[in-house]
């Protein structure tokens, strides 16, 4: 899976992420903390859509420090951002099927499997990606992305804007995925509550440092509020 | 009467106009600056044609489909070679488009050293006149109208009904997505310049056989097809399509009620309108 | 200084981004505006200086000397009434020098017409004294040349906005991308102005320990409404802050 | 001789058109692709007031420049708030109107037959065209000079605020929308005026005089020379028309047969300088000047 070390990355000359090393396992992996703290640029390193100005990464052992942003589904990264995660001027079919491009099954078969997951989509498949609502663009999202057939899923902050209702939905629909299919889960959430509540082990940023890394079960609420500086 | 005259002739009129305008936003959609350049791929088919067709004596009609994927060729070799590199070193829109009237001129210019000044002519098939509904019409323009109709028709379908179509889209939508999603611009990017430059040069080959090929003749059209571009809304294929339309029905109407000239003015007039209305905004 | 916004509305196709009743900024000094991801604090900023036209709502300043409605100005009449934001996202002037930026900033639109092209020199002693005044204030890589990291070109920004001499200066997200200490040297310069009653300000932040340690109130912004304003201690005690800001 | 004066006053007009879109995308970021139009509204315009309706000729060339502005100033008002492709594109619209109206107002322009004779001024002087040429010289001498005056003064840097960044510009409360109007309408007026001075070059005046090439031949001269340069604007008139309109033209031995030709090779030739210079030096052989002022005395100097 992913290994980071000593990672350095944001913006042009700006280093946003300042020395951050971990490994992430066959689980799901929370990535909490306040805005600002670095979670979407951490996020979007993985994803290599932003160059690392310093350390490196590994995928499956394979350093992918320099690897094209586009090669990485085809080595089983799906990455779904925050804001404009859906292709507004395509259909729901089309953006599922640009997901669907990679992976050895029939585009079919997986198509199959996220209806299921979101029956919503199946109703909605003609309507074009931007007339859709906030909570079905993002079962959008995760649907293109599990379309990828992949082995590692970027989430970030899935559960921003949507309603209590939804995320609780949301979060059973990951949880499942996790469960079904073995796919392992880095989910960046400012929402620490809900993260805990399905995590396996849990990383908290803070102002682009690495605040605290420990497994869930030893984790305090308390731990996680000083990161948050409230 | 007027009107059914006006349509039909605005068609045959608007149908080359009607590739090149979708070229043209293809590569509009995709890389974000207003091509000029592409005014050559227009010339170049109908030059290739002219290499076919009477060089070596090829039939026609046989000749439209290797013009077509030359200056398919070509449209790539330009893009590879400098816009490509361009981009890459992060050029801005209006040095793109200052940079495009570069290459039109090192290509139509140094296509006028090479063949010469002259209009030339294509060898047509053989024409008869026919007439329905009260408005006549060679079997030639029907033919044309027909081709470059099927042929706006599979590009249409191409655009949105295909996988490529998909990837060209999802890329102007929303680059980085459509890259984390897998596509490689690259590649999608050598297969639209190359479609891009076969719909124009299929447009040239249609302007060409009705009139003379000429070096400027991708030039006269290249203003109207990048306001229609703009006026359609920023790469919008489906608006480039029926802003083509309007405009050729436009003018023909224009030119049956008053002198053709000031069609083009009225034309002209009606696009500043739309582009006050429709422009994207800065400050 | 009062900022009175009242029922101003943003709406994105359907999506409603900012709804707010009544706020009101610039009363107390030195003011804080928080709330976590996609609460709408960027929208409002924008709505406030006429960046972003509002979809319902009036936005109005009390400047001692009368009340003017916001709503029908441009951006630019916003900034010559005395409110300026300075900007998140890293802006500048990318062919003019630091001083230039700054004299540029400090310059009033008066005095940039036509006639200024034969005028005999180009700034005048007040202009180069607060400029010098400003530059040597902070460690630039280059005085006399452009801003070079992007940690200058953001310190840049807040400079250029503060030499207009704002009423009211909104500070967006101040601290992303600036250096801790230079950070405290230009809020500690903020305060100064703020004591010695020059103008008010509000800071838009992440960094929520900055906020706690340098306003004197703070509104707490989240899904486009101020759900609680008061002191910065009783915000922090505050239960609908902690449950917003980690879903508690 | 003759040819040499004529060629010699028609390069310090091209000078002076690539001086004045210096100032409008070199400093204020304007891409104006019609200069070839507000060029020609003063050309015509004088013809059509000198010809036509008997009015002097320096008269004439006020009042065309004066329609000159006055059009640029309305075209602002519509376009120049939208995006740098809007703009450009309807700046080489209008030149495109202005073009076809030449042609299609018979009774004014004499349309395709041409519109003439047009007489240079100062009476029966001799060397008339000579003294005109200095004429010529001292307009675009003063218009460099009052361009080196923008470039060093509070509203050249604001001009250049604007086209760095508009909207930053906006929120420190400058009004840019009405600058950049001014800035234009004035400039355009300028383009007027070397149209109206162009008038007498020519002397019989004919639409073909309105291709849109003049345009991009002073683009390429400006790109050329430098477009953020005060002088690229002449020295990019220089390698461009010099060289090839006066040097090769008047001295080359070319054969007879080729000679129709060089015409051709000459754009092939500016088309590859465009896309050399675009690719390898973006910023023009002259490259970029800034302002020269008084920089603030070292510290310490003045204690």
């Amino acid at each position: 899976m992913f290994e980071v070390q000593n990672l350095h990355s944001g913006y042009g000359e700006m280093s946003v992420l300042k020395d951050i090393s971990f490994t992430v396992r066959d689980e799901i992996f929370a990535v909490l903390g306040a805005n600002g703290a670095g979670k979407t640029t951490l996020l979007k390193t993985l994803a290599r859509l932003l160059p690392i100005q310093s350390g490196s990464l590994k995928l499956d052992g394979k350093d992918v420090s320099n690897a094209a942003a586009y090669a990485m589904p085809g080595s089983g990264v799906a990455y779904v951002p925050q804001e404009g995660n859906v292709f507004p001027d395509l259909s729901v079919m089309e953006n599922l099927s640009i997901g669907g491009r990679t992976g050895n099954r029939p585009k079919a078969e997986k198509l199959e499997e996220v209806f299921e997951l979101f029956p919503r989509l199946k109703e909605r498949r003609s309507q074009s990606g931007g007339s859709l609502s906030g909570g079905e663009g993002q079962m959008l999202a995760v649907g293109r992305a599990l379309m990828q057939d992949p082995s590692v899923l970027l989430l970030d902050e899935p559960s921003a804007g949507l309603s209590p209702l939804f995320v609780d939905t949301l979060f059973s629909n990951i949880a499942e995925t996790r469960r079904d299919k073995g796919v392992t889960i880095v989910l960046a959430e400012q929402n620490a509550v809900k993260a805990l509540e399905i995590a396996d082990r849990v990383m908290v940023l803070s102002l682009g440092e690495m605040h605290l890394l420990r497994d869930r079960a030893d984790l305090s609420m308390s731990d996680i509020t000083a990161a948050y500086h409230i | 009467m007027l009107i059914l005259d006006a349509i039909f002739i605005g068609l045959l009129e608007a149908s080359p106009l009607i590739l090149a305008a979708m070229g043209f936003t293809l590569i509009y959609y995709l890389n974000g600056f207003m091509n000029i350049a592409y005014a050559e791929s227009i010339t170049f088919g109908a030059y290739f044609a002219i290499l076919f067709n009477v060089v070596l004596g090829a039939n026609f009609y046989m000749a439209i489909v290797p013009s077509m994927l030359c200056s398919g060729a070509l449209s790539v070799a330009v893009y590879l070679l400098i816009f490509r590199p361009a981009l890459n070193r992060g050029v801005g829109p209006t040095e793109m488009i200052i940079l495009s009237v570069g290459v039109s001129f090192m290509l139509r210019y140094g296509l006028i050293l090479v063949v010469g000044p002259e209009n030339l002519f294509l060898n047509e098939p053989n024409i008869t006149y026919l007439q329905f509904l009260g408005i006549g019409a060679t079997n030639l323009q029907l033919i044309a109208l027909a081709l470059v109709l099927l042929t706006a028709g599979i590009l249409y379908w191409m655009i949105y009904n295909t996988g490529l179509g998909e990837q060209m889209r999802g890329l102007a939508n929303n680059r980085e997505l459509a890259m984390a999603s897998g596509i490689n611009p690259h590649r999608t990017s050598v297969a639209i310049w190359f479609i891009a430059g076969c719909a124009g040069g299929l447009s040239g080959i249609f302007t060409g056989v009705f009139a003379q090929v000429a070096p400027y003749m991708g030039w006269n059209v290249i203003l109207i097809t990048m306001l229609v571009t703009i006026v359609a809304g920023v790469g919008s294929v489906r608006g480039a399509v029926v802003a083509a339309v309007v405009a050729g029905i436009l003018t023909a109407f224009i030119t049956l009620v008053t002198k053709p000239l000031y069609a083009e003015v009225v034309l002209l007039t009606a696009f500043i309108g739309v582009l006050t209305i429709r422009g994207a905004r800065t400050a | 200084m009062r900022l009175e916004a009242q029922n101003l509305t943003k709406a994105y196709h359907a999506h409603e981004v900012v709804n707010i009743e009544k706020v009101t900024f610039g009363a107390k000094g030195l003011e804080g505006l928080i709330g976590p991801n996609g609460a709408g604090k960027s929208t409002l900023m924008g709505l406030l200086t006429r960046r972003i036209a509002p979809t319902s709502g009036t936005i109005s300043l009390d400047t001692g000397a009368g009340v003017k409605q916001l709503n029908p100005l441009k951006s630019y009449e916003v900034a010559r009434v005395g409110l300026i934001k300075t900007n998140q996202r890293i802006q500048g002037f990318d062919s003019l020098t630091i001083r230039d930026s700054l004299r540029l900033a400090a310059t009033p639109p008066k005095d940039e017409g036509l006639t200024s092209i034969f005028a005999g020199h180009r700034d005048t002693d007040e202009i180069e004294e607060k400029v010098a005044r400003l530059v040597e204030a902070f460690p630039f890589t280059d005085r006399n040349g452009y801003a070079m990291s992007g940690g200058e070109k953001k310190l840049l920004d807040i400079l250029r906005c503060l030499i207009t001499e704002p009423k009211l200066l909104l500070m967006d997200e101040p601290t992303a991308g600036l250096p801790d200490d230079i950070t405290r040297s230009v809020m500690n310069m903020v305060r100064e102005k703020v004591l010695a009653g020059d103008m008010r300000v509000v800071v838009v932040e992440h960094d929520l320990p900055l906020i706690w340690e340098y306003c004197d109130y703070v509104h707490f912004l989240s899904e486009g409404s101020i759900l609680f304003e008061g002191e910065p201690d009783e915000v922090k005690s505050n239960r609908v802050v902690a449950e917003k800001y980690m879903g508690v | 001789m003759d040819y040499l004066i004529f060629s010699f006053s028609l390069m310090l007009v091209y000078i002076g058109l690539a001086q004045l879109l210096h100032i409008q995308f070199g400093l204020a970021g304007i891409p104006n692709f019609g200069v070839v139009g507000f060029w020609g509204i003063g050309l015509y315009g004088t013809g059509v007031l000198y010809v036509v309706f008997g009015v002097a000729l320096l008269p004439a060339i006020l009042i065309a420049s004066a329609l000159s502005a006055i059009i640029g100033y309305l075209l602002a008002l519509l376009v120049l708030q939208r995006s740098g492709q809007a703009i450009l594109a309807a700046t080489l619209a209008l030149s495109a109107i202005i073009a076809t109206l030449v042609v299609s107002e018979k009774d004014l322009t004499g349309g395709v037959q041409g519109l003439g004779t047009i007489k240079f001024p100062f009476g029966d002087m001799a060397n008339r065209n000579f003294v005109f040429m200095i004429f010529i010289l001292v307009v675009v001498l003063a218009l460099v000079w009052v361009s080196a005056r923008l470039r060093d003064s509070r509203m050249g840097r604001q001009l250049v605020a604007i086209r760095d960044n508009e909207e930053l510009a906006a929120s420190l409360g400058k009004n840019t929308a009405a600058t950049k109007r001014w800035v234009f309408a004035i400039t355009c007026g300028g383009m007027g005026i070397l149209g109206g001075m162009s008038a007498p070059l020519h002397q019989f005046l004919v639409p073909y005089q309105l291709a849109p090439s003049i345009t991009f031949a002073v683009w390429i001269a400006l790109v050329l020379g430098g477009k953020g340069h005060n002088l690229g604007a002449i020295v990019g008139t220089f390698v461009t028309f010099g060289l090839f309109d006066i040097l090769i033209e008047t001295y080359a031995p070319v054969p007879a047969e080729q000679a129709i030709l060089l015409p051709n090779f000459k754009l092939f030739c500016y088309g590859v300088l465009l896309v050399v210079i675009i690719m390898f030096r973006p910023i023009g052989l002259l490259g970029t000047d800034g302002p020269k002022v008084r920089q603030p005395a070292a510290k310490g100097a003045e204690t």
